[in-house]
């Protein structure tokens, strides 16, 4: 019984994991700008799509991680450079609507540019599974908590530590007062972009050898931790976490425990529910505006 | 005055439009996509009133739209229902299912709103791919022609004529809650909801009121779009025909009804001219939705109509 | 000349706010603006700091062009703002924004500002780890006002410092502006207490619906009977 | 002279674009080697191909478009089930004949008077599958389907034909096409008392996913796959863990590997070799259906002698021992696809390849 | 007769006490001002007897009866209006439409006429738009009668507000530092506006930093500091207590 729980749990944490990933990328341009960009999962299937390409075509993994890295983070500045920096006076719905369209032309080139098939990596250290009190685990998914963690961390570490971090921060809240002390904010919203272009594609090389990846596995993606981040609380590197593993756990153990076809329902039902008591998720800003 | 002159004016302008159009339609399936165009229209005017008036965000509207399509089809189908009967009462039960769903969420914001909605409609969608005894599951329902007082409305041309009717009847119903102290409220609580309650505008009871509404506009336009089809599928309560929905009011032109209308037509009508660009038509459409957003942040309509306005000097 | 403005003009839309504003401020000056709702006091300021767009005429700092320079950069050579209406970054801790105020500051100076800051506003010490947006309107102007101050700036622009404070605080920040004068730094100031302002300034500047209209010293213009009726309340 | 249009809405993108993205490339493929031919009647073919995106209601209008705009003398298409429902009404009321390359019963069953389809129906697949289990001795066995369309009636299928047969089924999970681990729900079957199989219905990723998460659980009993996989791309994501894995395939799949009497040999041994030089990838199951669309399509249009649509839907009606990559096929008013059941071969998958077990 | 009632009142916000075990009441058709440090819990009494906060303790009556735990919008309809000290304007309207909203109580907000625009209704509403342009006359925004509120510079707003305030025809008128941002002789203006709302028979409660406005038209001014009552009474008791001059006044005032 107890190892049959056990496996649920690491069944949820896999998938959690690769939901916090993505959450977190997200929550980096939301420090930034107060934008929620749907093209986000696009970072993670350009960093999986290349660093596979790559792989497959002989090249050694760190390298085409690497090139993928770099692949992902012009992307990313492009993006920010020629379709949000010139909207940056319209309204959060009409930039939405950017990074959809953003999403869609990526999509469509990632199509253009490989193909419609599945690519798929090799994992990083083997593929024998790790056995815990009768369930297993693969160690695939402990890179990817790994590299959630280590990704949490030093984002805690920029956001509360660096100055840097903090006119991130700074910007997102009130642009105009950003500009007045100093801050450059094209070049803040450039570098967000970068960064959570740079950790998409960490997270699409990592998470390729268990979900595999193509030219459309951006949308499950970036849905996903579109809801990790909200569920976290929006702009928290810690929520996004929290709450991509909240998504990822509630799945395995609905499927587990009442019905895998609605597990999925069941994840979103938990989300409203939260949100209904806790209305900025659970780690996000309380309202600090007054009358 | 010039309000209601501006009003009149575009109701006017829009009837002759939907009036000679049919001279340019060569075919049944012109028809079809004008058909598709005004239903869309009709869905997106609802929901400009939600975000374009009163600065909601839904992400979950196509769930609406959805389960309007198939309350039709199951009422008819599986219960004999009229069609009339079961349009209204699957639009009853659409604003029921809003007014209930809509208290404790509209009290969230932004972001928080979008994800709540996207939740529902995701749901919406889930429940009917998986209840495949009542709904077919993703393989879809079939239901019959709409018929209204004993006459039979079939074919493209028929539709045509029933949706172009229907859509006016939604923009002038839209014009005049804008137009009105209520309409005014709304606006106001996407202003400040501090400020318009201490206006005395309950502001959770307004925004739970337009909820209901352009649910209910969709839950219109499911339905008929559903019997124009005779066939429907769970894709049309996805997360994506949500998507799609809100693209259109922001494209058009948000806070504009006219607008939402424009945006409707172009983003129904776009991925029909670009059908023959192939595996270049996702590039084409995302290239196409940045641009206008980049260029005409405010929208198709509101800025044609400033420049307009500009050239004729008048401010 | 530490700022020369030559034909300065800037407009919302089509609408013109400033039409041809001609000011000089010397270094070390303390220069007082005035005029009514709506004459473009505040526009003038943010033209100063690179957030308006300038649609005519030149800004000089120094000596140089800085008409077309972004705002970040005019921070870096020297011009700070305390802005209408406060500002503050409201999510974030007290201490947060005024570490922000010294974004382009490095060294150990800027801990020794942040203690001045401190003492000037003892409620801002006691309410440093709160979030900015829960001080009371007051506050987040003492708050606005530390924060420009953080960037030791040569030129220091303020839009209605004085406004939504108590009786004791409005003294409180004049004796600031006339001690930070002493200091060397200049200081343009936007003040609808024009009595207050013009009495500790150099000189002054009216403005009206986008002009200058008179420019003296600041008790000449005290005197102007002009000036008490319109601005003064006398 | 006038050419001869064919018509087609395929889901090259979307969730099933596995299916129709060789669909496409199979359809221009033979059009073009026809039109070389000489075409028919001494005609020309011209083929116009719209992207549904897997989505009902755009196949819906883009049949409207073929029927009504660019007038198609026949309709080839609907990659799923649902896409194929969706359009069928606008061609019944054009009266267009349409051949589908989808799977599901409730497009020919009721049988309608201008719709046809090619492809197996899942049932048969499924009953390949329950035959096999049953011949092994199996019982009791697990269901693990994909909650999308074809995993769907699939299971639907598979549930009733078990049922037939006497086999229980003691667990039945879903997943979803994108679900990034599915070892909750095989923890699930893992843990059903008396399971003696697993039978996953899917197509595209899941199933490799499905596959690995199986093995990585330790689980030994036997696992079945649907046809949803019998491409090559399945057992490179499996990798090692699709060892041992049996599935139905058409002959198609396993071309080289059939005996020299079987009458479908030499067709399907000719349409694998042709695919794959053209494309340099791996032929699957589903990029046959379209050549056999288009066989039957053209041979109606021969025999009929025109492209009026009646006499085309007349000729399609009859058409009798065809042998295409599918199996056998020979229609008549009450039937519209035609194929004999023993379309279906069991494989199973040894040393990265597909071994024919019957 | 005390219009407003306040008994006992106690905010606190995480451990800070903003109010304080607070008691006084406003009577009836009186200009009643609250003055105070920075940070004394001014703006949050306002928000405490207008229902955007609800207490920690204590109660507020209003008109006799307690209306604790009412919502803001349900206190405008018993007749209290208010301006704000961080604005609340609708940026997204007019500077017309925006009085008009303060209007919205007496106007006909019945779904049905709304979406069937009946005659009726555009005639009260017409009606409604004249009062309106009336009231921003009264304020001195004749100006910018047809201006967007986004248009409008900051001391504009201010008076906007006081506009929209008085378009709900309130009988209890709470202003938050209506003269922020106004230069003296603006202010005396507003100190005319003031008294001629007050001699209409409405009363109000006024939070002010200008001295001059506040002593010039006050009847009653209640002085808080650290959100308890540091002293009450007539202009000139008030400006005589050595508490209030040490801790808000200085020697001057
Ligand atoms: N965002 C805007 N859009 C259009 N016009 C504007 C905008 N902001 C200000 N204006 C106009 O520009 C002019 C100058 O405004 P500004 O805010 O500079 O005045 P101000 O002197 O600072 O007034 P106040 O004393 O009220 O702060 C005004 O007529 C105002 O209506
Ligand atoms: N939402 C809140 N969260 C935390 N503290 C708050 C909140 N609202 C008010 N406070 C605190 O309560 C105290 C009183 O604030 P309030 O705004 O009522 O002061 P005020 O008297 O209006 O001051 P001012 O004259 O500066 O406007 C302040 O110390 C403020 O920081
Ligand atoms: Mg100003
Ligand atoms: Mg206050």
């Amino acid at each position: 019984m107890f190892a049959e729980f056990l496996q649920y749990l690491f069944s949820g944490l896999t998938s959690g994991a690769i939901y916090a990933l993505a959450g977190l990328g997200f929550a980096i341009i939301y420090n930034a700008s107060n934008v929620i960009n749907f093209a986000q999962g696009e970072f993670i299937m350009i960093g999986g799509m290349t660093t596979a390409t790559l792989a497959a075509a002989g090249t050694p993994l760190w390298l085409a991680v690497a090139l993928a890295l770099v692949v992902a983070m012009l992307v990313g500045m492009a993006l920010e450079r020629l379709a949000i920096e010139p909207a940056r006076d319209a309204d959060v719905v009409t930039i939405v609507i950017i990074t959809i369209g953003a999403s869609i032309f990526l999509r469509g080139a990632a199509q253009v540019i490989w193909d419609k098939e599945f690519h798929s990596l090799p994992a990083f250290s083997g593929e024998v599974p790790i056995s815990l009190g009768g369930a297993t685990l693969m160690p695939q998914s402990l890179w990817v908590i790994g590299v959630s963690a280590l990704a949490i961390a030093l984002l805690w570490w920029f956001f509360n530590r660096t100055l840097f971090g903090k006119a991130m921060l700074a910007t997102s809240h009130n642009r105009l007062a950003a500009q007045l002390v100093g801050i450059g904010v094209k070049r803040v919203l450039l570098a967000s972009f970068a960064l959570s272009a740079l950790l998409g594609a960490v997270a699409g090389a990592v998470v390729t050898p268990i979900t595999f990846t193509s030219y459309e596995s951006g949308i499950m993606l970036g849905l996903k931790g579109f809801s990790a981040a909200v569920l976290g609380g929006l702009g928290s590197g810690l929520g996004a976490v929290v709450g991509g593993l909240i998504v990822g756990l509630v799945e395995a153990l609905a499927s587990g425990y009442l019905s895998s076809a609605y597990k999925d329902a069941i994840a979103f039902i938990i989300i409203l529910f939260v949100l209904f008591f806790m209305p900025s998720g659970l780690f996000g800003r309380r309202g600090t505006d007054r009358v | 005055m010039t309000l209601f002159r501006a009003r009149t004016g575009g109701l006017l302008l829009l009837a002759a439009i939907i009036a000679l159009v049919p001279l340019g339609l060569g075919n049944g399936y012109f028809y079809d996509v004008a058909v598709n165009a005004m239903l869309a229209a009709i869905v997106c005017i609802g929901l400009n009133l939600l975000i374009g008036y009163g600065g909601q965000i839904s992400l979950g509207h196509a769930g609406f739209f959805a389960l309007g399509a198939y309350g039709s089809a199951i009422l008819t189908g599986r219960f004999e229902l009229a069609p009339l009967a079961a349009l209204t009462l699957s639009a009853a039960a659409v604003g029921l299912a809003a007014f209930v769903l809509g208290r404790p969420i509209l009290r969230l914001k932004g972001h928080y709103l979008a994800m709540a909605t996207l939740g529902i409609g995701i749901i919406i969608h889930i429940v009917l791919k998986t209840e495949s005894g009542l709904t077919g599951g993703p393989d879809g329902l079939a239901l019959g022609d709409f018929t209204v007082l004993g006459l039979t409305v079939s074919g493209e041309r028929d539709w045509y004529w029933v949706a172009g009717g229907v859509l006016l009847l939604s923009v002038w119903l839209s014009l005049n809650l804008i137009d009105s102290p209520l309409g005014r409220a709304l606006r106001a609580v996407h202003g400040s909801e501090a400020g318009a309650e201490a206006a005395g505008i309950d502001s959770s009871g307004t925004k739970v009121l337009v909820f209901v509404i352009s649910a209910m506009f969709a839950s219109v336009a499911g339905s008929l779009f559903a019997h124009k089809n005779g066939f429907i599928t769970p894709d049309i309560g996805s997360f994506f025909h949500s998507v799609e929905l809100v693209t259109m009011v922001v494209l058009g032109g948000m806070a504009s009804t006219f607008g939402a209308l424009v945006g409707a037509v172009i983003l129904t009508l776009l991925p029909q001219m670009l059908a023959s660009f192939e595996q270049y038509e996702a590039m084409i459409l995302g290239a196409i939705m940045m641009g206008t957003m980049i260029f005409l942040p405010k929208g198709l309509l509101p800025t044609l109509i400033g420049l307009i306005r500009r050239g004729r000097g008048t401010r | 000349m530490l700022l020369e403005l030559s034909g300065l003009s800037s407009h919302y839309g089509r609408i013109p706010a400033l039409k041809g504003i001609d000011i000089e401020i010397a270094e070390g000056e303390l220069v007082a603006l005035v005029g009514g709702n709506g004459a473009g006091k505040t526009t003038l300021l943010r033209c100063l700091s690179g957030v308006q767009p300038v649609s005519g005429g030149t800004i000089r700092f120094d000596g140089a062009d800085i008409t077309a320079m972004p705002p970040d950069q005019r921070v870096g050579l020297g011009i700070g703002q305390s802005p209408e209406g406060r500002q503050v970054f409201g999510p974030m801790s007290v201490e947060d924004n005024l570490r922000l105020g010294a974004y382009r500051r490095h060294g150990p100076d800027v801990a020794h500002d942040l203690e001045r800051m401190y003492d000037l506003f003892p409620i801002l010490r006691q309410k440093r780890r709160e979030a900015a947006g829960t001080l009371s309107g007051g506050q987040q102007q003492m708050l606005a006002i530390a924060r420009a101050l953080m960037s030791a700036p040569r030129l220091l622009l303020l839009d209605e410092p004085s406004m939504g404070l108590a009786p004791l605080l409005v003294a409180e920040i004049f004796a600031i502006v006339q001690s930070l004068k002493a200091a060397g730094t200049t200081i343009f100031l936007v003040e609808q207490n024009a009595y207050a302002a013009l009495k500790i300034a150099d000189r002054g500047y009216v403005l009206e619906t986008g002009s200058v209209v008179l420019a003296d010293r600041g008790d000449r213009l005290l005197a102007d009977e002009r000036v008490r009726e319109a601005y003064l309340g006398l | 002279a006038d050419p001869i249009r064919i018509g087609s809405f395929l889901s090259v993108t979307g969730p099933a674009s596995f299916l129709g993205e060789p669909e496409k490339k199979t359809l221009e493929l033979y059009v073009e080697r026809a039109n070389r031919d000489g075409g028919v009647l001494g005609r020309p073919i011209e083929l116009i191909i719209y992207d549904d995106g897997g989505a009902g209601e755009k196949a819906a209008t883009f049949a409207k478009r073929l029927a009504d705009s660019d007038k198609v003398d026949v309709l080839i298409g609907g990659t799923t089930t649902g896409t194929t429902m969706a359009a069928v009404p606008m061609a019944e009321r054009a009266k267009v004949p349409l051949i589908s390359l989808a799977a599901g019963i409730p497009i020919i069953d009721p049988v309608k008077s201008w719709v046809f389809k090619v492809p197996h129906t899942d049932r048969m697949a499924a009953e390949k599958v329950i035959l096999d289990m049953k011949k092994r001795g199996i019982a009791k066995i697990a269901l693990i389907s994909e909650d999308a369309g074809f995993g769907k009636s699939g299971h639907d299928q598979t549930v009733a034909v078990a049922r037939e047969n006497g086999i229980e089924i003691v667990a039945d999970e879903v997943y979803s096409a994108k679900d990034p681990d599915v070892t909750a729900q095989l923890t699930k079957i893992k843990n059903s008392p008396g399971v003696q199989a697993v039978f996953n219905f899917g197509a595209g990723q899941g199933p490799a996913i499905v596959t690995r998460n199986f093995r990585q659980l330790g689980m030994t009993v036997p696992l079945y796959q649907s046809h949803g996989v019998a491409s090559k791309d399945y057992i490179r994501l499996a990798g090692e863990a699709a060892e041992g894995v049996r599935l139905p395939a058409a002959g198609l799949v396993v071309a080289a590997q059939l005996a020299a009497t079987d009458p479908q040999k030499p067709v399907v041994t000719a349409f694998k070799s042709e695919y794959e030089k053209t494309f340099k990838s791996e032929v699957s199951t589903f990029a046959g259906h379209p050549y056999d669309a288009l066989q039957i399509v053209l041979a109606a249009i021969n025999r009929a002698g025109s492209t009026d649509k009646a006499k085309v839907r007349d000729e399609i009606e009859k058409t009798s021992g065809y042998v295409g990559t599918a199996g056998m096929v020979s229609m008549s008013p009450t039937d519209h696809m035609g194929l004999s059941p023993s379309a279906f071969h069991m494989v199973e998958v040894r040393k990265g390849d597909w071994v024919l077990l019957d | 007769m005390s219009l407003l009632r306040i008994e006992n009142l106690s905010k606190e916000f995480g451990g800070v006490h903003a109010i304080e075990d607070l008691s006084f009441s406003v009577d009836s058709g009186t200009i009643h001002s609250i003055i105070g440090p920075n940070g004394a819990g001014k703006t949050t009494l306002f928000n405490l007897m207008t229902g955007v906060y609800a207490p920690s303790a204590g109660r507020v009556l209003f008109q006799g009866k307690p209306v604790t735990g009412c919502k803001p919008f349900e206190l405008a309809a018993l007749g209290m209006s208010r301006t704000f000290q961080n604005l609340q304007i609708f940026f997204n309207m007019t500077a017309l439409e925006n009085v008009m909203v303060g209007h919205h109580l007496h106007l006909d907000r019945r779904l049905i006429p709304s979406l069937l625009t009946l005659p009726s209704l555009r005639r009260r509403d017409r009606a409604a738009r004249d009062v309106c342009a009336g009231l921003m006359e009264f304020v001195g925004l004749s100006r910018y009668l047809d201006a967007d509120a986004a248009q409008m510079p900051y001391g504009a707003l201010k008076r906007l507000e006081i506009a929209r305030a008085l378009a709900a025809r309130p009988r209890l008128l709470l202003l938050d530092e209506p003269a922020a941002g106004l230069n003296a002789t603006e202010s005396r203006e507003i100190d005319e506006v003031i008294k001629r709302i007050a001699a209409s028979g409405v009363t109000v409660v006024l939070v002010e930093h200008d001295m001059k406005m506040v002593m010039g038209i006050s009847d009653h001014i209640l002085a808080l500091d650290y959100g308890r009552k540091l002293a009450e009474g007539t202009p000139a008791e008030v400006r005589a207590n050595p508490e209030v001059i040490a801790a808000y006044l200085g020697v001057q005032a």
